[in-house]
């Protein structure tokens, strides 16, 4: 599918979605709660088939937060990008993926880990790199840690 | 000179008898001071063999490997290996806190004093041998399997979770591979008709069994190879120890001078374990003769029969090394699959062929 | 039929460790193989690689002269912070007063070889030194002054 | 989570091992939870972080020629192609035309990186399941690699050869030779990989048939590499989205339909193979030309996000920038092979046994490092 065809498709069934074409890859802007069905559209509906999430990340813009979903389909060979914004920073809260995507489960942990997104549903929703007592989100852009050197 | 040094073993042995008879007075005193004689010349010939085996099997790896192997301490790096022992004895010999205590110390013992005691019915040169027991076969293998316990015991006692895996590996693994090689060892009694090793050994006088006896010993002597190599845990059967998996399996807790007690078991293991094999299948101490080739037969004659038996026994010692330099380890099941689904038919098949054999007469 | 497949199973394993073995035992039999250096014993004939990236060094002519203007570009390149330069004025002949190093730090514990320094510094005053024995019992040892005592600008060099 | 004072079978009756942090076959420090059923394993969990450096939030605080020397730190056995990756990631915010010749050199650096990295994990391979002495015949190779790394590169491991626009320096006078000479004994030697290893009984055992992962199962844990092309997924990033001028090379994408460790071994030796094919093609056929396109002093993305993948010798490598015009990035994320492939350990583990779990990991060929970042 081309973007142009994508575009129209997801604006089919979800009317409320923005789109963001100025990089590489189509950008299909969403909010936290709109989230989860559009996932789960992308990835059942046959004619998006996005059967590969190669990314999934989030960007801290101070004001609010912005989940970044990268989608590749392997049998129509088409990428998009979800972003979800979350506009509560100190609560984050998203609706977890992984049960779409198995590959969600570590990213996500990651991301929670990094940034303190809790996402709703998630198995096993533990700190991943960082021990268990950690105090505060590293990649988070107001993080202060005093052992931090400025070169 | 072979005659020279073969008198010289056992006139030794009978001068030291009767210069004790004449000194003691007391035949069972002399029987003692005997034993004592005997254990401690083990013991001394014990600790140079296993410095060489541990040499070899540092060169042998490294050469297989495409490198130099222990080259610094020493000349060629022969004493590297005295250097390592002498470390390992002034090592702390950690026990773990939460281990019982008692089994975790007398593993170690009861693992070196079994290969020890299988040492006694081999007959290092012509009528050199410290117990000529008449089951001596018998003797060999139901000894050999008491080892499993001290292995057991390790991995039990360490209360760690890896060595008591090790231990259960170990376990299943020896208790059947015990099988296969009591049975290839059955093939040449049947031949040799006597359990006791100088009458296997002068069976062979016109021949070794492995020539003598077609390809029925040919196959039991691999057997006894295979299945012997799994029963002394070495690679590739090494699960008991098993590094990428279990660490160092049954004896991942031992330090200091317990872990080297175990690395002494596993070296006189082996020997032990080829020196069977030399017994049995290649003639012991029996000089290599073909037919009717009389200057030959008589130059081999003028080798030492000690230099035989050594030879025989270390060229076997290097088939078992290269095996473990040269294949990756088995799962545990294929471990199992290998010995029920293999090894025991072939090796019963074969004591059937064997007995046929032996009754119709048509080994040579 | 079985039992024609369970002997070409042993026979085809029996053929591939056979295999294996022989290609160990080529290996035992051929120490001309052999592959490693002895390494403190052939120290003498060692030669690193000219482009070899052991520790940065200031190379200082007859005169005991370097070429380094102390400008800190490659304290601003470096993504470590492994060096620290310390300027001082220093008194022209003709009067006028101009920027020199009075030491150039260099923390070879914090250097990852990254050549970027080297690649930043526009008058070539350092290179990538060829040593590679770096270890010291005390780490305090690594932290190097570049500059060595009483060495001045090359002339010309600005 | 408590490792001590634990009972050897928990009230459950559960038998539960701890594989690493420190262990011989975990490559690093990775830390395996494993619920044990006598020798089958019921459960893994891995613990990560033990080498968390956190790349990425220190890569916000470099400027973009700086944070590239760090990703030599993420998979260190294939250092040159993470560098490559963010040296793509840079030009591509910059819009710079890289020249044909240090395109060409990159790619061959690339593949020669990719020929050591499975070189090193055939010899882990081995090792890992028991045979010691492939291990020193993989490295005997890998040395003569790792030389040709160090004329050029003047590194051996982390090269940081890559600068964005280019690479750092041209071709040592000496390559084209030494890379030859080696290419010849790397292809002499592919046949005692296949006595030692590949055809030995032994090893066909422990591999076929262990580990299967399917391959819906592959895409949707996100693995890439050998891993997932073992399963037959079409995964190669040189073929799909090809960079620096991949597109104009022969070369096979090596597909296997096994899905278990000997289809992940067979995929990762054709695939040295066909670095090596890669590597005669360009060798004699480096053009004439800079190595290093004109760059700025200070480079300054334009506000936006840029993607780039790469194929790094255990999968997929993505960088994504995020930038907001200053001259270091806002957010950085790797997207690392290593750390999405550790996700389907699990997966291919249950039910195996401990020693298949050694030829599980050392197939899909952990670096530690790179999971953690």
């Amino acid at each position: 599918m081309t973007t142009e065809e994508i575009k129209q498709s997801v604006s089919a069934l979800f009317p409320d979605v923005t789109y963001d074409e100025a990089g590489e890859f189509l950008n299909v802007l969403t909010d936290s709660k709109g989230l989860k069905p559009l996932m789960q559209a992308l990835r059942r509906n046959s004619e998006f088939d996005f059967d590969y999430l190669f990314c999934l990340t989030c960007i801290d813009w101070k004001t609010h937060l912005t989940m970044v979903y990268h989608m590749l389909s392997k049998s129509n060979n088409h990428t998009v990008v979800v972003k979800a914004k979350i506009a509560d920073v100190n609560t984050p809260e998203i609706e977890t993926v992984c049960d779409i995507w198995e590959t969600a489960n570590f990213h996500e942990r990651e991301v929670f880990d990094l940034f303190g997104v809790k996402f709703i549903n998630h198995p096993d929703l533990r700190r991943i790199f960082l021990d268990e007592d950690w105090e505060g989100f590293p990649l988070r852009k107001n993080y202060v840690d005093e052992n931090m050197i400025e070169i | 000179m072979k005659l020279i040094l073969d008198i010289s073993f056992s006139s030794f042995a009978t001068g030291i008898h009767q210069w004790l008879v004449g000194a003691v007075h007391s035949e069972g005193l002399v029987k003692v001071i005997e034993m004592v004689i005997a254990g401690l010349a083990l013991l001394v010939f014990l600790v140079p063999l296993c410095f060489i085996l541990g040499y070899m099997e540092r060169k042998v790896a490294a050469f297989i490997q495409v490198r130099l192997g222990p080259n610094r301490v020493g000349p060629k790096g022969t004493l590297q290996i005295v250097a390592d022992t002498i470390k390992l004895l002034f090592k702390e010999g950690l026990t773990p806190n939460a281990s019982d205590k008692f089994l975790f110390n007398l593993a170690p013992m009861i693992v070196v004093v079994t290969s020890m005691l299988v040492m006694a019915p081999i007959a290092f040169a012509k009528n050199f041998q410290i117990w000529d027991i008449s089951i001596g076969v018998l003797y060999v293998s139901s000894i050999s399997s008491i080892a499993v316990i001290g292995i057991l015991m390790a991995g039990w006692s360490s209360n760690n979770k890896y060595s008591l895996l090790g231990a259960m590996r170990s376990g299943a693994q020896i208790v059947s591979y015990e099988l296969s090689v009591g049975l290839s060892l059955i093939s040449i009694v049947i031949l040799a008709g006597s359990l006791r090793m100088s009458d296997i050994v002068m069976s062979q006088e016109n021949g070794w069994w492995i020539f003598k006896g077609h390809i029925p010993v040919l196959i039991s002597f691999v057997i006894f190879l295979i299945a012997s190599t799994a029963e002394i845990n070495r690679a590739p059967f090494d699960l008991a120890e098993a590094e990428q998996e279990l660490t160092a399996g049954f004896h991942t807790e031992y330090s200091g001078m317990k872990f080297a007690m175990f690395l002494l078991a596993e070296y006189i293991n082996l020997f032990v374990v080829s020196a069977i094999a030399a017994t049995l299948f290649l003639g012991g101490w029996m000089p290599f003769h073909i037919g009717h080739w009389h200057t030959f037969n008589f130059v081999m004659d003028y080798i030492p029969s000690s230099v035989w038996f050594l030879g025989k026994t270390f060229a076997i010692i290097f088939i078992i090394m290269q095996f473990r330099w040269t294949f990756p380890r088995l799962r545990v099941d294929q471990l199992l699959t290998l010995e029920w689904k293999y090894l025991l038919p072939v090796s019963m098949v074969n004591v059937i062929l064997v007995t046929v054999m032996a009754i119709m007469g048509w080994h040579f | 039929m079985f039992l024609k497949e369970y002997f070409g199973s042993i026979y085809r394993s029996a053929r591939s460790l056979l295999k294996g073995m022989k290609l160990t035992g080529y290996y035992f039999t051929h120490p001309k193989e052999i592959q490693t250096e002895e390494y403190p014993d052939n120290r003498a004939t060692l030669t690193m690689f000219d482009r070899f990236k052991g520790e940065v060094t200031m190379p200082h002519n007859e005169n005991n002269e370097h070429r380094c203007t102390g400008c800190q570009a490659c304290e601003i390149a470096c993504p470590n912070g492994t060096i620290k330069i310390i300027t001082k004025q220093e008194l022209q002949p003709d009067g006028k007063k101009k920027k020199a190093i009075d030491t150039f730090v260099y923390h070879l514990e914090l250097c990852t070889m990254c050549n970027m320094c080297v690649l930043a510094c526009p008058s070539d005053a350092i290179v990538m030194g060829q040593s590679f024995e770096h270890s010291v019992y005390d780490k305090r040892q690594l932290k190097k002054v570049l500059n060595q005592p009483g060495s001045k600008i090359m002339e010309g060099v600005e | 989570m408590s490792l001590l004072g634990e009972d050897i079978v928990t009230e459950d009756g559960e038998f539960v091992i701890n594989i690493g942090p420190q262990h011989p076959s975990t490559h690093g420090v990775l830390h395996l939870k494993v619920w044990l059923d006598g020798e089958t394993i019921k459960r893994i969990q891995p613990h990560l972080g033990y080498i968390h450096r956190s790349i990425e939030k220190m890569s916000e605080s470099l400027s973009y020629r700086n944070f590239i020397y760090a990703t030599s730190r993420m998979d260190y056995l294939s250092a040159h192609i993470n560098n490559q990756a963010c040296a793509l990631c840079v030009e591509k915010g910059l819009q710079v035309e890289v020249p044909e010749r240090a395109k060409a050199i990159r790619i061959l650096m690339a593949e020669l990186t990719r020929l050591s990295s499975h070189q090193l994990w055939w010899g882990c391979t081995g090792l890992d399941l028991g045979a010691v002495t492939p291990f020193f015949y993989a490295f005997r190779e890998r040395e003569s690699i790792m030389a040709i790394m160090e004329e050029t590169c003047g590194a051996r491991l982390t090269q940081n050869y890559c600068v964005p626009g280019g690479v750092m320096y041209d071709i040592h006078p000496n390559f084209r030779n030494r890379v030859k000479d080696t290419l010849k004994q790397i292809r002499s030697k592919f046949n005692e990989y296949e006595e030692i290893l590949t055809g030995n009984v032994i090893f066909e055992q422990r591999t076929k048939g262990v580990g299967y992962i399917s391959a819906e199962d592959a895409i949707s844990f996100g693995c890439t590499g050998p891993t997932a092309r073992g399963s037959g997924v079409s995964c190669d990033v040189r073929k799909l989205f090809p960079y620096d001028g991949y597109e104009k090379l022969q070369f096979k994408e090596i597909l296997e339909q096994g899905g278990d460790c000997y289809a992940r071994y067979m995929v990762r030796m054709a695939e040295m193979k066909q670095s090596v094919f890669i590597i005669e093609q360009l060798i004699d056929n480096i053009p004439e030309g800079e190595f290093q396109a004109k760059t700025k002093m200070v480079l300054k993305l334009p506000k936006g996000e840029f993607y780039q993948r790469v194929e790094t010798a255990r999968g997929e490598l993505g960088v994504y920038i995020v930038s907001d015009g200053a001259a270091s990035p806002y957010r950085i994320k790797y997207r690392s092979p290593n750390f999405s492939n550790l996700s389907a350990l699990e997966r291919m583990a249950t039910g195996t046994k401990i020693g298949d779990l050694v030829a599980i990991m050392s197939t899909i060929d952990l670096v530690i490092p790179d999971v953690d970042r």
